[in-house]
């Protein structure tokens, strides 16, 4: 298989997406900061076009009025790498469901909905996967209260 | 020393009848004593053969096994026995309680009848039936249905599955067991357990056997729920299997049970293939103990070694392997024992 | 062949039932354990600065301790130190942040209490010591911004030893028993070399001055005046049934 | 005509067989299984939550507490990730230990999963055989950083102990005997007929399925995938080393076990290599007391563990305290194929994919 040539494949998505994309660069990864409503056609396009056969990581982040998702993808066997990031309202955490493009995205998400209360579209079986399910809030959001 | 028994129960009758009773009411109370007698040695049995299955396991794995108690720890399994004797009787709401209560008796009772027709020394079986091979497998084949009691009573899925799995094996197994003794008996001419030692006083069987008897080893290997076998049990599947719901004394029955079993399945191995109770230099009954207890040593381990077989091996291992080849072996033994006829020996 | 590897695992098996245990017998034996091993976190009162540095670097607060202020100085007074060790995980970090070597762990590892509270470990700094502490001058203890100050010296140094003999005698007189229990290992001993220390005022006064300058020295000869007090007792043909 | 109906039995969390406390639903039809649903969150500590009211030095021993039994992998993990945001050099040496640190909790691991997988196929000795050889690794861990166990070894910029003298004569001897350790292994699990015949062909994982469901570890290179973070994506110095990666073909519970046995024998040499060339010098960077990341800065960093890919994602906000901390348990998204390999196969079969599978609990439940 042919390395993925990182660069082209920003400027393409870049074209395609217009201003709902923007491309940020860090150390390590190209971030593709994607509006929510195109992540599933955006991830869609990263797996069947380009190969990033591998979602290694998919976390949140709660800064307060927003929500953050943070999707690590890698591809086995060349491992380029790309990550992808979507802000969400904090009053209306939504955001598409993942498991149809990838399924190691089912329980990713169910931990996701778990500790941080986002919902995802989509999702075949969206129950709580650590916590017990009469438990009550979402403990990785900055407002929840910890005792003690 | 040979007859130091014998002798005492001589003299028992001979006491008996002195004192007036009728032979016949003599023999009946002769008869009590020896049963007392066996579950005697079969309680004192089960108390030394923990301890040395514990001994043997500590020793494989470079452990001492128990050691606190007593010399070598000898008595730890006395003291196991008070605690579980001590131990509250828990009998979970939602089984059957008569089911569930008689399992374990009637488990025990069971493989104590087995002692009946064994020969524990020369001249010394308390009823030597004249069809002591049949009774013995007939008897022991009966303690499936005490693990589907105890599975179905329990009201548990884990050991009802134990249960089936013990059924299911149990009756795969029995019938490579029955068939490799067949070579036996074919050649002893006699299903009398005393003949079939008698028999064997210039060889072995298990030279002549030597297929029988490795058919039958593994066949009682799984009659015992011994590991490799040990299905109904299986405690890193099933939790502990048919057992799991028990406690106490009633699991305790299980187990004095189950060592009852081997004690009695390995002394018949010892008489019908290791020459029973014929040895040079020591009594009879002394020669039994010691090829009992050989025979014994080989079951615990193989258990120590080995890891659990699946159930659909285990079966398709009976009824594609263990039974052709017991066939095949009884075939040959007749055909052998035909032509030898034939040759006027 | 079939049946092969399971001969070959029951001649393995068979080996090893004759081979010597590896285990060893736990309570008679105990376990031979590394010099780092991690057992019960200790504190030694005397080297304490009052830091607080322990307290930031643990991350479960097993850790506290109460102070007081001493007047018309940037230094405190230890009142007492408790360990926690029910929240302890034994992770070295207090260990590393402290710079004088207070913290530390011994080998105990039967650390077991049949009472949760039994599980905390207060340290209440003896009186004693609290005496040498509360000296209105120079107090031998070193204080949380000591590297900042000057070098002590020499005649001054002095002075600041005989200050802290003057205290240790105090200390002796009033409370001899507490205040000698470090010298020796037993309570009987302490007791005995307490009374001898009450006896002579001149022993009293060398001892405070060698537990001041050379604490083995003065252990040794603590351990010393204890034997030959025993000797002597014992050829009265008196408290012959002392320890040891 | 006998009727049939399908029941659920409950495979732990109160198991013999479940490494802790796992629980599996599973929809059976006599002694075949159906479906299986597993449920987690018994062992869930919020480590993410207790790493946000954390300083970043004392985060470091919960780390050891997410895979315990190769506790000094986790932690090597969240010193790097810290290290990589605050643009630390660790010292030569310092990275030599931890290799070698990091490979022995590699070892010690797979061992305890050659034991546990004897044991919940049957075979009690062969855990016991394992535990003895695991227990002079778990002394070497002892001598260097007091603990045995939960060792909490690694610092942000090193490690908290320099090696003792007696280390490598204790190292090498270990390696010295590690092939009879090994060929005691052979003979008498991986030989034995009977834990073939219930290994081969069963939890069959295809290497499509594995990559679609994010398995990593020994578990995808059983699938015949060449992927180790430690080649593809070299952290530390794992780039100076010369090693295989043993490949599997089928994918199978077999696979999984022959992968591991080959490498403990790959991670003895990587720690020849790093005994041989362990410098001299410092064991711990200069590193603040005090850590406090640049506001906004954010990574992920991976490594491979022992079961997989353990990644830690951090946002800090500039306070000594990290913002945002995320583990990317192996163990965790290794689980998810459970059903996927266990279905139609036997009771017997699904305990023998969970031990496969080697999933750490603690590090699942996080």
């Amino acid at each position: 298989m042919s390395k993925i040539n990182i660069e082209k494949m920003l400027t393409e998505l870049q074209e395609l997406m217009g201003d709902k994309l923007q491309i940020s660069r860090d150390d390590s990864f190209s971030w593709l900061n994607i509006n929510s409503e195109a992540l599933l056609d955006l991830m869609g396009r990263l797996k069947n076009d380009y190969g990033f056969n591998y979602l290694a990581n998919l976390t949140s982040v709660d800064y307060g009025e927003a929500f953050e998702m943070v999707y690590h993808l890698y591809s086995i066997p060349d491992n380029a790498k790309v990550g992808v990031k979507t802000r969400i309202p904090g009053n209306a955490a939504e955001v598409d469901s993942l498991v149809s493009v990838w399924s190691t995205a089912d329980w990713q998400e169910r931990e996701v909905f778990d500790l941080m209360g986002i919902r995802f579209k989509g999702h075949p079986n969206m129950i709580r996967i650590l916590l017990p399910d009469e438990f009550e809030g979402h403990p990785l959001r900055k407002d929840f209260k910890v005792e003690r | 020393m040979e007859n130091w028994f014998v002798n005492i129960a001589h003299a028992l009758t001979n006491w008996l009848t002195g004192l007036g009773l009728s032979v016949g009411w003599a023999d009946f109370i002769l008869l009590v004593v020896q049963w007392v007698c066996i579950i005697i040695i079969v309680t004192l049995n089960v108390i030394v053969l923990i301890w040395l299955e514990r001994k043997i396991s500590g020793f494989i794995q470079q452990r001492l096994g128990p050691n606190r108690l007593g010399p070598f720890g000898m008595f730890q399994t006395i003291a196991d026995a008070i605690k579980l004797l001590t131990k509250e009787d828990i009998i979970p709401s939602a089984t059957d309680k008569l089911i569930f209560r008689t399992a374990p008796m009637f488990f025990i009772i069971i493989s104590v009848m087995l002692y009946v027709v064994l020969p524990m020394g020369e001249n010394m079986v308390i009823v030597d039936l004249n069809v002591g091979v049949f009774y013995f497998i007939s008897v022991g084949s009966l303690t499936t249905i005490c693990l589907l009691m105890a599975g179905w009573g329990s009201n548990n899925k884990w050991s009802l599955l134990g249960a089936m799995r013990s059924v299911a094996q149990m009756i795969s197994y029995e019938i490579p067991l029955a068939f490799s003794l067949l070579g036996v008996i074919m050649i002893a001419g006699s299903m009398r357990l005393s003949d079939i030692v008698a028999a064997q006083s210039n060889v072995w069987f298990i030279v002549l056997q030597p297929v029988a008897f490795i058919v039958y080893f593994i066949a009682a290997t799984a009659e015992l729920n011994r590991g490799p076998f040990d299905m109904p049990e299986a405690e890193q599947e099933l939790t502990a299997g048919a057992y799991t719901e028990y406690t106490g004394m009633r699991w305790a029955l299980f187990f004095l049970a189950e060592y009852t079993n081997l004690v009695a399945v390995s002394a018949l191995m010892s008489t019908l293939f290791l020459g029973g109770w014929q040895g040079p230099f020591l009594p009879s009954w002394l020669w039994i103990i010691i090829k009992t207890y050989l025979v014994m040593i080989v079951f615990m381990w193989l258990k120590w070694t080995f890891p659990r077989i699946r159930m659909d091996h285990l079966m398709s291992f009976s009824w594609k392997v263990l039974i052709p080849v017991t066939l095949a072996n009884i075939l040959l033994t007749g055909i052998v024992l035909q032509l030898f006829k034939g040759m006027g020996w | 062949m079939k049946g092969k590897g399971l001969l070959e695992g029951l001649w393995i098996t068979l080996r090893h039932l004759f081979e010597r245990e590896i285990t060893i017998q736990y309570p008679e034996q105990m376990p031979y354990l590394q010099e780092r091993f991690r057992g019960c976190l200790q504190f030694d009162y005397k080297k304490c600065i009052v830091c607080g540095l322990c307290t930031k670097a643990c991350p479960n607060n097993v850790l506290s301790y109460e102070s007081q202020p001493v007047p018309n100085s940037k230094k405190k007074l230890l009142l007492s130190y408790t360990i926690d060790l029910q929240y302890c995980m034994f992770c070295n970090l207090c260990v590393e942040a402290c710079p004088t070597g207070t913290l530390y762990f011994n080998h105990d590892f039967e650390l077991s209490e049949y009472q949760r509270d039994d599980i905390k470990i207060v340290y209440e700094i003896p009186r004693s010591a609290q005496a040498v502490i509360s000296e209105p001058a120079d107090s031998p203890i070193e204080m949380v911004d000591s590297s900042a100050e000057p070098a002590p010296q020499p005649d001054e140094d002095e002075a600041k030893k005989q200050k802290q003999i003057n205290a240790m005698i105090t200390a002796l007189k009033k409370n001899p028993v507490k205040a000698v229990s470090k010298l020796v290992e037993s309570e009987a001993q302490a007791q005995i070399l307490a009374d001898i220390l009450q006896a002579d005022e001149k022993k009293l006064v060398r001892m405070a001055t060698m537990m001041i300058e050379d604490r083995e020295k003065a252990g040794k000869v603590a351990l010393a005046f204890v034997n030959k007090e025993l000797k002597d007792r014992q050829q009265e043909g008196g408290a012959g049934n002392e320890p040891e | 005509m006998l009727q049939t109906e399908q029941y659920i039995i409950n495979i732990g969390p109160q198991h013999p067989s479940t490494h802790g406390g796992l629980h599996v639903e599973a929809v059976m039809d006599g002694e075949h299984i159906v479906d299986s649903i597993v449920h987690l969150g018994y062992v869930h500590r919020s480590v993410e939550k207790i790493a946000e009211s954390r300083t970043y030095p004392q985060f470091v021993p919960y780390t050891s507490r997410l895979d315990y039994l190769a506790s000094h992998l986790p932690t090597l993990g969240y010193c790097q990730t810290v290290e990589k945001m605050l643009g630390v050099a660790v010292p030569e040496r310092a990275e030599y230990i931890r290799v070698i640190m990091a490979e022995f909790s590699r070892i010690a691991s797979h061992m305890l999963f050659v034991g546990s997988l004897a044991i919940d196929l049957g075979a009690t000795t062969g855990l016991i055989y394992c535990f003895r050889d695991r227990e002079r690794i778990m002394d070497l861990f002892e001598m260097t950083s007091g603990q045995r166990l939960i060792a909490s070894y690694m610092r942000i910029g090193g490690v908290s102990h320099d090696l003792p003298d007696t280390f490598i004569p204790a190292a090498l001897s270990f390696i010295n005997d590690f092939p009879k350790m090994i060929e005691e292994y052979e003979g008498l699990i991986v030989g034995n007929e009977i834990l073939q015949a219930r290994l081969k062909g069963i939890g069959v994982l295809n290497a499509e399925e594995a990559i679609e469901y994010g398995v990593t570890g020994p578990n995808l290179r059983a699938c015949g995938v060449e992927y180790d973070i430690r080649k593809v994506d070299p952290y530390g110095i794992y780039d100076r080393f010369e090693f295989d990666l043993p490949l599997g073909s089928k994918g199978d519970s077999w696979d999984r076990l022959l992968v591991r046995m080959q490498e403990m024998a790959q991670s003895v040499r990587i720690i020849e290599q790093a005994l041989q060339e362990l410098p001299e010098g410092e064991i711990k960077a200069k590193v603040p007391r005090i850590i406090k990341p640049e506001k906004g800065s954010e990574v992920y960093h991976r490594i491979e563990s022992s079961k997989g890919e353990l990644g830690y994602y951090i946002v800090a906000d500039g306070g000594e305290k990290p913002y945002r901390l995320h583990v990317r348990a192996p163990s965790f998204v290794n689980l998810m194929v459970l059903p996927i390999i266990s279905r139609g196969e036997k009771l017997q079969d699904i305990i023998a994919n969970i031990a496969t599978l080697d999933p750490v609990l603690g590090e699942s439940d996080r």
